[in-house]
């Protein structure tokens, strides 16, 4: 399966899905972002660096752990983890940010800008200009700074200036419009280094590219480490670019493919951010790209929850709405209260803790574990670490010695300016 | 008669003609009657009606607020038409629709063209509407008689341009710098650069836009291009002073 | 050189220092330990499983990374980083806790208890203890509890028992005296996870051979890397287990190896801890073994003091007391201020947030490099990420917004609460 | 008189000997002194003058926080000496020095040895000194006529008990439990058959200690060993009710 062959259909489609829909000012920047990433993408020496860099500063390649008590406890599947949370910055978002920052300097730009909503994705960015000596603005929305603090403090020491913006519902699709504007104004020497797969093309195939990265070294893996394929692969999806990464190494094989959305508050309450898994969305364009959307009838976006920032995003990618459709890929959603427990299970079990996001996939893994055979495999994509947002997870699980820590200590600081 | 002709008629008698734009619903329907007469009585020639988009991308910051505002206020696409139906009925300018392609898309091309052309429109502005994306559109718009405007910027490659010239109708929106709606545009040589390339593509009138906020913008561009495109100044000052700010603002620009 | 060949000496002894002082009711023990320990170090299926384990939970082997941008603002040595930050849990304890664990096994027990400081040994045996199925207490000063309440959420997440040390100066010295206490009441079915390369043999040993895999990695990867072996390597000396892992790969080679302990105020402070490098420390017995300890004329520890909770200890691992008298390992300090500028000019230069305890290594390396040939090589071992620790470096810089943050939170859950 | 004559010339007239326990400097030398008195008038046969050390971790809770407490008064060892010459003075009694080895190393093992002797001490327990690193200390003292007393455990092995046995002197401290000072033990067959273990490797009298609390234990240990040891108890009671409450708890203790 070849999803990037273009020649017989339009480019940047999959499906329906995909495309360009920019404002004119962009065409010559995002052809440039093309022709110089099609090159990129037949020029092997590049993907080479490309792997020598994600060895040599991000850790590359990731292990994948067997959860052996995780799977006994459950009685059915083995599960197996792949383990992006070991990255450097500690997420898969490294493997396309380094990537992009790599194509940035072929593009001979000096600087990138992003969105981040978890910040993540803006931490990665943050690191990677670091790294790259390139100057560095990320947009985040006033309600996620305020959120998440941490990261902004990370980024902002590590020499990015970090924007809140107040447009919207301040949160992460309203950063993405703010970068876009920013792109519009300053493309002449400013890469837009967008943090999933979505938005206009290439964005989504450039992002899944990267990302491919994951499945390609799983499935290496997991045939050294079990002398066979996983029977299903389980990730999480937010834009989708942890899923893409993964299921791109198993296309071609008898793989069951699961996406896991946000189920927030489940099924019918509209507190949530499932896409395909929910009935609730419908085909529409939006920041550059088609997809489908969590939209009214008037073509406004709605107000999106998750527990994981990370996944409360309005659209999904292109492809994977393609393949769902093809039903190459299922769909499910994992509520909030799922991931809580999830959480809890996988920290209990396997010393393991995994980002709100991806504790979606191991939700649904959990689920559906016991009721396959002892023979079978899964494996799930750990796509990022938690224990860099205690704020995020200790909320969640609404832990009042947390509480009582913070309390206590705004007081010392209160104190110390006095 | 089309909107070429209409602007090379008002052409006629001024050397510059001068395009406005509303976004709808925002404060409020009424003060966008208000503010479109103060326009009228400005002799404005043109207007934007922009139809409020959650995520508008391409707008600057006094816009995207107003965009949001609006939405916040309940109003509907259908709303948006009704009052341009009003609009067209009540002014002699002409009226186009602005706005994103996600609110064509949801309501399906032709019922959307259908109903621009019943509230009296002459055409529409998608700036997220490349012209690759366009074509059933603008075959249908061609049908109906509708016209969409093609936006030609600074970064566009001479090719581009004439890609560009060869889908536009009406007029060619001459984006005079790049970035987002709302900033001031230095007038100068660029932009007369730019107009010269536009010019060299296409016979359809240039309305420029983007940062024409004063009389002496008007001043310059006066020779250089057939239209000035007058946006976010024109809601500054409206949310600055009211009718009163507004009607100065309008008063002064086209002051010749 | 063979440390550990105590044919012609005495048993646990490194020159003077070393040694067992423990109480009666533990002897048998700690034989057994040894027993054991001496069966796994002799068993290459033993080291292989440990090998593997790490491989596959912990992400090893972890990689080097060119400091590029920092060496060449430097001006001299090229620089080098043993990347220890990148394993599971966050720095270079993991190493000797999965050790520790698999020998736990092996002695057939079923409990863990661990001292903890900075939390990341703590952090790092919980998740052991997870992944393992062993009970777990973690003993921690309760002063140490309070500002590292991030830590002991996820311990206690991960399953463990925190218990919260009342004694002395409630920090690490006062953990390990109580986890003693637990170990001589529960010695039947409880392994003793001692933290770093101190305390009573064979401790120090096995500690240092369970940190060697960064040492025999790291020297491969560096002729792999750079054709050569580093002319330096630096190491931050907390106890010491990350500057033995490292520094054993090089022990028969011509490369010079730098201690950098805690500097805290400075020389003459007495506000630091700093056992080698400044003149305050003398010969004890404390803890278990003989070492340098900094205590007063009536062998009664002195209060020590470090930015890096890490490296705030009395003692110091008898291996490097005995290589610093044999001229064999130089020894440096680090102040507190020395550090932060350090932390600062690293996140800045590379996108690398190393530990406030690994910071002393990058800030003693950073101080000599501009002086050394362009062709030169330091290593530096990063023995772990700060990303998990923001109040412990937030508060190091001193960082207003983060405070205002903090005071916001703890408005936001006062709220929550009413 | 050596220390094991002693014991067994005082078990002549008595069936169960008392060794009580004090921590220099708490909660003062003269609180010690008032304890000390106590002790004496109820017949304590022997008494163990623990040096205070920042790092007590063979000790119990109680005894920690003494220690502690008692280094926070600036207790040093030069006071510890002084206070011991003071005592041996004043009871009949006999003192060992209880503590950690590194007051011990840090004084320099000869000049301990010899301010031990001076001021009237007749032997010390060292919990952290295993016998395999006492053999310069052990030899010292027996030149000097001091006793090295050595603790056997419930975990030893024979073979150890042996090595452990040939390194006593005066007595030995069967340490009736694992664990630390402080907290009750049962007195059982457990107990019953760690003395016996013991008594099979020395002719040394045998101590029993840790959790001695009250007349019950008295009597279960008379019959098995020559000597019970009363640490914590002790300085609980006199923690709570002071000079009144620890006379109550030493003549309940004592009475037979
Ligand atoms: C750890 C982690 N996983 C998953 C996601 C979701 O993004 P995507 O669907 O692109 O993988 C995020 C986004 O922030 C993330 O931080
Ligand atoms: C990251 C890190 N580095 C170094 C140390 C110091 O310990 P050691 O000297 O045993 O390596 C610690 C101790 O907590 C640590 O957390």
């Amino acid at each position: 399966m070849n999803l990037f062959d273009f020649s017989n259909g339009k480019e940047g489609y999959y499906g329906q899905y995909g495309g360009v829909f920019l404002p004119e000012i962009l065409q010559a920047t995002v052809n440039e972002l093309l022709e110089c990433f099609r090159q990129c993408k037949s020029d092997p020496t590049f993907w080479a660096e490309f792997v020598e860099l994600m060895q040599n500063y991000s850790g590359r390649p990731t292990p994948i752990t067997h959860m052996a008590n995780l799977s006994a406890h459950l009685g059915g599947a083995q599960i197996y983890v792949k383990r992006e949370d070991l990255n450097h910055t500690g997420s898969h978002k490294i493997n396309n940010v380094i990537g992009q920052g790599l194509l940035c300097k072929r593009l001979g730009k000096s600087r990138v800008i992003a969105e981040t909503g978890a910040g993540q994705h803006g931490f990665a960015t943050a690191t990677m200009a670091a790294k790259f000596g390139l100057d560095c603005t990320i947009y985040m929305g006033a309600v996620d700074v305020a959120r998440q603090r941490p990261n902004v403090f990370w980024m902002e020491n590590m020499g990015a200036q970090v924007v809140a913006v107040q447009d919207g519902q301040k949160t992460l699709k309203d950063a993405i419009n703010e970068a876009m504007r920013d792109w519009v104004t300053n493309m002449a020497d400013t890469h837009y280094v967008l943090g999933t797969a979505c938005g206009p093309h290439p964005f989504p195939e450039m992002v899944s590219w990267f990302q491919s990265i994951v499945g390609q070294e799983a499935r290496a893996q997991m045939l050294e480490q079990t002398g066979r394929l996983p029977d299903r692969i389980y990730a999480c999806v937010g834009g989708g670019s942890n899923a893409m990464g993964i299921f791109q190494g198993f296309f071609d094989d008898d793989v069951e493919l699961i996406g896991c959305e946000a189920g927030g508050h489940g099924a019918g309450s509209s507190l949530h951010a499932a896409r395909l898994a929910y009935n609730d969305a419908s085909v529409g364009i939006a920041q550059g790209f088609k997809t489908y959307f969590l939209q009214n009838d008037q073509g406004n976006m709605n107000e999106t929850h998750s527990i994981a920032a990370g996944l409360d995003y309005i659209g999904i990618n292109p492809i994977l709405a393609y393949l769902w459709e093809q039903d190459k890929v299922r769909f499910l959603a994992a509520t909030d209260d799922e991931v809580r427990e999830a959480l809890k299970l996988t920290m209990r079990t396997e010393g393991l803790i995994p980002a709100l996001e991806t504790t979606h996939a191991f939700a649904k893994a959990i689920e559906e574990a016991p009721s396959m055979g002892k023979d079978e495999i899964i494996l799930i994509n750990q796509s990022g670490r938690a224990d860099k947002d205690i704020f995020t997870v200790a909320e969640a699980l609404d832990d009042n010695k947390w509480k009582e820590f913070i309390k206590t200590k705004a007081a010392q600081y209160q104190q110390e300016r006095q | 008669m089309g909107l070429q002709s209409y602007i090379e008629q008002r052409k006629a008698d001024k050397s510059l003609l001068v395009m406005a734009h509303v976004v709808c619903g925002y404060p409020s329907f009424e003060a966008n009657m208000a503010e479109l007469e103060i326009m009228a009585e400005a002799g404005v020639d043109l207007v934007e009606l922009q139809f409020p988009f959650s995520e508008p991308s391409a707008d600057g910051p006094l816009f995207v607020r107003a965009n949001e505002m609006s939405l916040q206020n309940g109003t509907t696409v259908n709303d948006c038409f009704e009052f341009m139906a009003a609009v067209t009925a009540r002014f002699p300018f002409k009226v186009l629709m602005m706005g994103y392609y996600n609110t064509v898309f949801k309501l399906g091309e032709e019922q959307f063209l259908r109903r621009l052309k019943a509230a009296g429109g002459v055409g529409y502005i998608l700036p997220d509407l490349p012209i690759e994306e366009a074509g059933s559109l603008h075959a249908l718009s061609a049908e109906l008689g509708l016209e969409p405007i093609i936006l030609m910027t600074p970064t566009n490659s001479d090719e581009r341009l004439a890609q560009l010239a060869a889908a536009a109708r009406g007029f060619v929106y001459v984006v005079a710098r790049k970035g987002v709606t709302g900033s001031k545009t230095q007038m100068g040589d660029d932009v007369a650069a730019l107009v010269a390339r536009c010019r060299a593509h296409t016979d359809l009138p240039l309305g420029v836009g983007f940062g024409i906020s004063d009389r002496s913008d008007m001043e310059y561009l006066r020779g250089h291009a057939d239209m000035a495109i007058v946006g976010t100044a024109a809601l500054r000052a409206w949310e600055q002073g009211g009718a009163e700010q507004l009607r100065q603002f309008f008063s002064d620009l086209v002051a010749a």
